[in-house]
């Protein structure tokens, strides 16, 4: 087995700002291979975004700190330097974000935008990279590329829009493709076109793709793999048909069974758990879930859950003080039962 | 640190000299000179040479160059250089105090056989407007008809007004065109029965004739030239000097006038070849720039801007720029007027408690401290006849910050404590400061001062009507010839309180009247000068309808290579006529 | 049973200020004072500004204190401290233990009392003209934004019509006239006639920016779900507006309003450093920097100059600053 | 963009003629006669109404500005002084100049003491706002920040005199500001214009980096400034291309503003410094009731800030492609 493509290791993140110290990624470990999709899970403020963020280098040096260990194809991402990691950006490593309205610069042409990485990274001409850039938006289903290559992002649907984006993040044919909720701004329809785009370039270029959503509907077409992330740390993970079919955290119990029954509003965005996700400023004591969890009372010795808190999440072992027997037992007892 | 630390006080001297030097200077009474004295060419200057061109700095355009529009003093500067007149000031001392009227274009300064109705004047020979053309009586007769037409309204009314016997723009009826309709002055007010003569008929004696003729508000205007108001940018002119070129509020050139002959005229010379005049040039600028003296500013000069307060006291203490200084009075004599037709003002206690109580400090301090204002006596300037240093009715030379016990005191005894008194004051900066404080010593006396401004270029109109609002108020009058009688009748003779008119305390004492009649019809200068000051003292022991606050001083500087620098005390100002470069 | 819930629409977080419907017990007003006091550039501001106000309020005691007025005129009573121009004879402008702020240069005015007197002027007239735009701004916003139409329409093309006024030019050309309007005949033009005007026309030319504002959140306002339930409630437009509207709009109401009062101050005291504000003698900011604008000043005693431009830079520095707390404090996303 | 221009324009001059009626009326509310301007040391009843027949004065006042209009359009013969050809606002009261050329005299002061300034502030004020954005939350920053706040809070009328005081009257290390034309004496249209170019821009230098500082960080928080650095490109290419290019809107609308109302006289900075440009004129005319300067000055300084509007709106079209003039 060769190394993975990218490995991250015990990973940290904090921001300081005016309140206090806010651990946003916390404890985080995970591998992704060459050709597979991560899906990562979580609500808003779970730290999924940001995890994607310091792999890129692109969070604010003043105000970050990084510990631990991300590695691309072996080396070293968080002490990089910047200019190694400008040379990665774009060219290994890509990145495609939510709303592709804001994400594009309303200034400068589709084409342009698209053609600049592959002008940086493979030192091409300006009219090669315009060509490259007007071959990849045709690639990505833009009809009649030429001419909208010269159009400004305001002259796109949403839809093509995230397609150029798609078009620009794969122009230098990179290893990695982060994509942050690439498909949550889009109605269904698109939504389901964008996503078999996607599978169908991971096919032709070989990519592998960490697939941020919180839409567990979406995740079950796309990832090979999934984490579930709450509060800056990973809860659960395992292949896509372990987690969906036998999930062994009650927040992901909870994610499951706010699902719409049938595949029709997928685009809503569903908190599905009662209460509101956790302040990172001042996290709570012991298991950061355990203010929401039903569960916290069938763990044996009373109140562990509120003083101890349960290791990260490894292959198929949930961030849970359930025992292995009770995570099966409630799931299948319960849980499935209501979802049908 | 240079910031944080100003050393204190302006360096204002206060010259306790200036009574003494007062006390020596003689005005000469002027002497209205015989034909002898008006014939040219003017002595000349000693030391004076020809040629070069000198820059002239000054900080006012020219609003006006047509003769009859011309009476502000640095038009009036001006047209010394390019206008003539039937009369002028002859310089008979070279340090500008000596002056004789004698005839400029005439041959003489007037001969009047009755008493000052008639006065009959002769052309010169040879002399000429720039133009080239003979300058002749139907000038002179356009000259003054055109006066009377509407557009005419900036200059002098003195002789408008003798010619048709009225007061006030009564005038303008004899001739409401003026002579550009075919009407002109029938021979019993003007007539010119030659091209040589021109004889005026008055109905009362004017025997001031000579010296109102003397205004350049009454220089010569072409007949064929002229273009009505197109003549005031661009007039024919008849001086040794003429408009090169006139940019208004940027410059002008004078250049020399081929067609003016020395030998006709007795005043003016014509050492420069060129003056270079600057507009816009502010006090400090011009200060600076003549302080400097480098390069063409050695041949610099402003006839009519002042040293700037600032450089003031320096200017005048520094022994190296004696030479190139000169200091002299203007005209003006300020005075606060009190309304006599307010009947709470007809109590002579409460016009003495005014006096008393008046603090002249202010006024003093407003305009630059001692250096540029003298704390005054009696009304009549020391640049005119009849002025007397030694006077001093309300003790302002000793007490100038006033006297409110003594004034409180009167005010008492008159029962008026705590009366209203309504003080107009004119809308600038000075006007603010001063009236302020003059308020706080007149509240000590115990007034109930209520200050009203008065917008800064109408405040002349405004407390000059009748009805006016104001108990007090402060104005200045400048003499229009160097005699009392252009001072004490304007401004005190009952028979003349009109809207508009001079008289702004509208004071009516039969005596005051009786005795301008008397004095008015005196022909000799001299003698009419000691009676003025006579009525002026009257004025302010008996009558007490103003209090004089100050005589207005000015210093003004020149480069190194200016010859001929004198202050005249007639212009009020450098004598641009005696003018060389060294 | 299980650990799912109802599901809750999360995102946009909700109305944001939905007047006094707190949704965890503090109101935002609440919330915004909680944050105001963290912030220790903002309460200190806030000091230095309550500071000036009090002084302008108490400067009638404060003068009593000292045992000085504005108005006497030391020049003519100590005549020894003075040259014959008016100028202090004592270096920094005749401080000393008796004058603590020195004389001012001129009539020799005191200038403690004058700049405390001043003060209190410019701020007195400042507040009212913010009083005046912040009742015509919401009048006019407010109902150019609610009622929308024609109304909205006109009082646009107002706004857009005396927003190419040039405004100091205006100033200028009006004071005299708003002046001759009050005008008595026989008595001193009183001080109020002239603050009267300076309200005026500050006022005039001040409230479209703020009136543009309040339109464009009560435009906003009209199309949320709690006012259209109010109107299909039945309830009457003036309850509305006064009712739901207007306390939605005391977060920009009251940030701009601590925007424009520094700003009213300082063209109060342009106008009188033109000369034709507040004059001679009443004291005020502007007029002393008129008077510091004199070469008589400038020339001799340079010290005058700082009372009123030190004290004045650290009025709108410290009011700035308070506006940006206020601001921060009420929508703590933005960016310092 | 025609028919933006057109409308535009259109509008600028309703608003002109509105204008122009509020200043008449204003006018006319002034207690003070002009025609005791006109009038001189000799005034009485029967000048002040000669002189009023002789200015149309005596008309009523819908007469008078009916002349007004016409003369402005298409100029008159029939001025005393001579001919005003269009666009003639007639003669000045107080000088007897024409107003127009009055007008176009002072304006190279302004123009000189605006564009100096202007260039001074720009350059100054966008390079230390940009420079702290650049280098956001350190000690430059931060200095720069503050130095910016206090620095834009405060006032001409006080720093204006200080220089003056402490340059020229009490170092006499500099002239007292004046106007020197610049086809006269370069140099000395440069060394007359210094003191006032400093003072008018160190103000509003810092609010420009103030605005350009703050700009800045709200663009580099954007979306797509994050997408190009996800891409791959440096710090300094999407500081300079796309968060620049999208600070400029703001700046570009301030300074349009900024320079429309500046260009109509810089008001405070000519009185402080004596320059003898449309401000001192506006000034002026106030003080002498000079309702044909007045009128001038007025209009002029309105158009300039419409003017400035209409170029700042079409200029947004040259930055922001989503902006469409029409």
């Amino acid at each position: 087995m060769s190394t993975p493509l990218l490995s991250v290791r015990d990973l940290h993140v904090s921001f300081k700002t005016e309140d206090g110290v806010v651990r946003a990624v916390d404890r985080l470990s995970f591998d992704l291979d060459r050709g597979r999709t991560l899906g990562i899970v979580g609500e808003s403020g779970s730290g999924k975004s940001v995890t994607n963020l310091t792999v890129l280098g692109l969070h604010n040096p003043m105000f970050t700190t990084v510990e631990g260990e991300i590695l691309l194809d072996g080396q070293e991402l968080t002490t990089a330097r910047e200019s190694e990691l400008e040379k990665l950006r774009g060219n290994k490593v890509a990145m495609i974000f939510q709303d592709p309205l804001t994400a594009l610069s309303p200034y400068y042409t589709v084409g342009r935008q698209i053609a600049e990485p592959y002008m940086k990274h493979n030192g091409a001409t300006k009219k090669d990279a315009w060509e490259r850039a007007v071959e990849m938006l045709g690639k990505v289903g833009i009809p009649n590329p030429r001419q909208r290559a010269k159009d400004y992002p305001h002259q796109f649907s949403g839809g093509m829009r995230q397609r150029a984006m798609i078009a620009m993040a794969l122009i230098c044919d990179p290893d990695l493709l982060i994509a942050d909720e690439p498909t949550t701004a889009l109605d269904v329809t698109v939504q389901a076109q964008i996503l078999d785009l996607l599978k169908d370039l991971q096919r032709e270029f070989g990519s592998g793709i960490i697939f941020i959503t919180h839409d567990l509907g979406v995740i079950a077409d796309m990832a090979d793999d999934i984490m579930v992330m709450y509060a800056g740390s990973a809860v659960e993970r395992g292949t896509t048909a372990q987690v969906l079919r036998s999930p062994r955290h009650p927040y992901t119990w909870g994610l499951l069974n706010s699902m719409p029954r049938l595949d029709s509003d997928t685009g809503v965005r569903l908190s599905p758990i009662l209460g509101t996700p956790p302040s990172l400023l001042t996290p709570p004591s012991g298991c950061r879930f355990h203010p929401r969890c039903a569960f916290a009372d069938r763990v044996a010795g009373a109140g562990r859950c509120t003083t101890e808190r349960p290791p990260p999440a490894t292959d198929r072992a949930s961030a849970c003080h359930l025992t292995a027997d009770q995570k099966r037992t409630i799931f299948i007892e319960e849980i499935k039962p209501r979802l049908g | 640190m240079l910031t944080g630390c100003s050393k204190g006080g302006s360096d204002a001297g206060d010259n306790k000299k200036q009574d003494e030097q007062n006390a020596q200077r003689q005005q000469a009474s002027i002497k209205f000179g015989d034909a002898a004295d008006s014939t040219g060419p003017a002595p000349a200057v000693p030391g004076a040479k020809n040629g070069g061109s000198m820059e002239v700095l000054q900080r006012d355009s020219y609003a006006h160059l047509d003769p009859a529009q011309i009476y502000v003093n640095d038009e009036m500067t001006v047209a010394q250089l390019i206008h003539r007149g039937l009369t002028g000031y002859k310089a008979t001392s070279n340090d500008g105090k000596q002056h004789e009227v004698v005839g400029d274009l005439a041959t003489d300064s007037g001969t009047t056989t009755d008493g000052g109705k008639t006065w009959k004047y002769t052309l010169k020979d040879g002399i000429k407007f720039a133009d080239g053309t003979p300058i002749t009586s139907k000038d002179v007769r356009q000259t003054f008809e055109r006066l009377f037409a509407p557009f005419i309204n900036q200059g002098p009314t003195y002789i408008q007004q003798w010619l048709a016997d009225t007061t006030g723009t009564g005038y303008r009826k004899l001739l409401p065109d003026g002579p550009y309709k075919g009407k002109h002055l029938p021979d019993s007010v003007l007539s010119t029965p030659d091209d040589k003569t021109i004889v005026f008929h008055f109905q009362k004696p004017h025997p001031d004739l000579p010296y109102a003729l003397a205004m350049a508000g009454y220089s010569v205007v072409s007949a064929k030239g002229d273009t009505k108001e197109k003549y005031d940018k661009k007039p024919v002119t008849s001086g040794p000097y003429k408009i090169q070129s006139f940019k208004s509020g940027k410059s002008m050139v004078l250049v020399k006038n081929p067609d003016w002959d020395p030998k006709t005229d007795p005043i003016r010379h014509q050492y420069v070849d060129r003056f270079n005049i600057t507009f816009n040039q502010q006090f400090e600028a011009s200060t600076k720039a003549l302080l400097a003296d480098s390069g063409p500013d050695r041949t610099g000069i402003s006839w009519n801007n002042q040293v700037d307060a600032g450089n003031l006291s320096e200017v005048l203490r520094d022994p190296k720029l004696k030479s190139r200084v000169v200091s002299g009075y203007q005209p003006y004599v300020g005075q606060m007027n009190i309304n006599m037709s307010k009947p709470e003002m007809k109590d002579i206690r409460v016009r003495q408690a005014i006096a008393y109580a008046l603090p002249v400090t202010p006024f003093v301090r407003a305009y630059g401290g001692t250096d540029a204002m003298e704390v005054a006596g009696g009304l009549i300037s020391p640049t005119v006849s009849g002025y007397d240093p030694k006077f001093d009715p309300y003790g302002k030379k000793k007490k100038p910050a006033g006297d409110p016990a003594k004034a409180h005191a009167l005010l008492k005894a008159a029962g008026k404590l705590n009366m209203k008194l309504t003080f107009g004051y004119i809308n600038t900066p000075e006007g603010q400061q001063y009236s302020t404080a003059m308020a706080a010593g007149l509240k000590k006396a115990g007034f109930d001062v209520q200050r009203q401004e008065i917008p800064a270029e109408t405040f002349y109109d405004q407390v000059s009507k009748l009805n006016n609002t104001y108990d007090i108020f402060h104005t200045a009058w400048g003499a229009d010839w160097p005699s009392a009688s252009t001072v004490l009748p304007p401004l005190y003779d009952g028979r003349q309180i009109a809207d508009g008119a001079a008289n702004y305390s509208q004071v009516n004492d039969p005596h005051v009247n009786s005795e301008i009649d008397r004095i008015n019809t005196i022909t000799d200068p001299v003698k009419s000068a000691a009676e003025w000051e006579k009525l002026d003292k009257y004025l302010l022991t008996k009558v007490i309808n103003e209090v004089p606050t100050a005589y207005y001083k000015q210093t003004q500087i020149a480069g190194s290579k200016v010859g001929g620098l004198v202050y005249d005390d007639v212009i009020g100002g450098v004598d641009p006529r005696r003018l060389y470069i060294k | 049973m299980g650990g799912g819930g109802t599901t809750v629409v999360s995102g946009e977080p909700g109305p944001k200020a939905t007047g006094g419907a707190p949704l965890t017990g503090r109101s935002p007003g609440q919330l915004m004072w909680t944050r105001f006091k963290r912030d220790r550039t903002g309460v200190i501001s806030a000091y230095v500004v309550g500071f000036f106000f009090l002084v302008g309020l108490l400067a009638p005691l404060i003068s009593k204190l000292y045992g000085k007025n504005p108005y006497t005129v030391y020049a003519d009573e100590r005549p020894d401290l003075f040259d014959s121009a008016g100028v202090p004879v004592h270096p920094n402008g005749g401080i000393s233990g008796q004058f603590w702020f020195g004389l001012e240069p001129g009539n020799g005015y005191d200038v403690f009392t004058k700049l405390v007197y001043g003060i209190r002027t410019s701020l007195m007239i400042s507040v009212a003209v913010t009083v005046a735009v912040v009742v015509t701004g919401i009048l006019l916003g407010v109902a150019a934004g609610y009622l929308g139409g024609r109304t909205d329409y006109f009082i646009g093309r107002v706004i857009d019509f005396l927003l190419a006024f040039p405004a100091q030019l205006f100033f200028i050309a009006s004071m005299p006239v708003v002046v001759s309007l009050f005008v008595s005949p026989r008595d001193e033009t009183p001080t109020y006639v002239r603050v009267v005007a300076l309200i005026i026309v500050q006022w005039f030319l001040g409230w479209m920016g703020l009136g543009r504002i309040l339109r464009g959140t009560a435009l906003a306002l009209r199309e949320r779900e709690f006012i259209e339930a109010a109107k299909v409630s039945g309830a009457s437009p003036w309850r509305i507006i006064r009712k739901e509207i207007l306390p939605n709009i005391v977060t920009p109401l009251l940030v701009q309003a601590t925007y424009l009062l520094p700003n009213f101050v300082t063209a109060e005291a342009g106008l009188s450093y033109l000369g034709v504000g507040i004059v001679e003698p009443t004291p005020d900011w502007g007029q002393m920097f008129s008077k510091a604008s004199t070469e008589l000043v400038m020339q001799n005693d340079i010290t005058y100059m700082f009372f009123p431009g030190i004290s004045m830079i650290v009025f709108v520095v410290a009011f700035n600053l308070l506006g940006d707390s206020v601001r921060d404090a009420f929508d703590p996303k933005t960016a310092r | 963009m025609l028919r933006f221009l057109v409308r535009r324009i259109i509008g600028a001059v309703v608003i002109l003629f509105l204008l122009s009626i509020v200043t008449f009326v204003l006018f006319f509310g002034v207690p003070r006669d002009p025609a005791l301007l006109m009038c001189g040391k000799t005034c009485n009843p029967d000048s002040i109404a000669n002189i009023h027949h002789v200015l149309g004065l005596d008309k009523p006042i819908t007469e008078q500005y009916w002349i007004f209009l016409h003369n402005l359009v298409a100029g008159s013969d029939q001025f005393a002084q001579g001919p005003c050809p269009a666009p003639c606002f007639g003669y000045s009261y107080h000088t007897n100049d024409l107003v127009w050329s009055t007008l176009m005299d002072r304006l190279p002061t302004t123009v000189s003491l605006t564009l100096g300034a202007a260039v001074c502030f720009l350059v100054v004020g966008l390079g230390t706002g940009l420079l702290a954005a650049w280098r956001r939350g350190t000690l430059v920053d931060k200095t720069a920040t503050a130095g910016a706040m206090v620095i834009s809070s405060l006032q001409i009328y006080f720093i204006g005199p200080l220089a003056l005081a402490i340059l020229v009257y009490q170092t006499h290390w500099f002239d007292k500001p004046a106007y020197n034309e610049f086809t006269g004496d370069p140099l000395s249209w440069f060394t007359g214009l210094i003191i006032p170019w400093v003072v008018l821009s160190t103000i509003f230098a810092a609010q420009y980096t103030r605005m350009a500082r703050s700009a800045m960080i709200e663009q580099l928080q954007e979306e797509h400034v994050r997408t190009a650095r996800a891409k791959g490109m440096s710090r300094s290419y999407v500081f300079f291309r796309y968060a620049w290019r999208g600070s400029l809107i703001p700046i570009v609308t301030i300074f349009g503003i900024d320079l429309g109302s500046l260009l109509g006289g810089a008001i405070i900075t000519e009185y402080t410094f004596g320059l003898p440009g449309l401000g001192q004129l506006a000034v002026q005319s106030v003080f002498f009731s000079d309702l044909p300067l007045l009128l001038g000055v007025m209009l002029f300084a309105a158009t300039m800030i419409l003017v400035f509007n209409i170029v700042v709106d079409a200029t947004y079209a040259f930055i922001d492609p989503r902006v469409r003039l029409s």
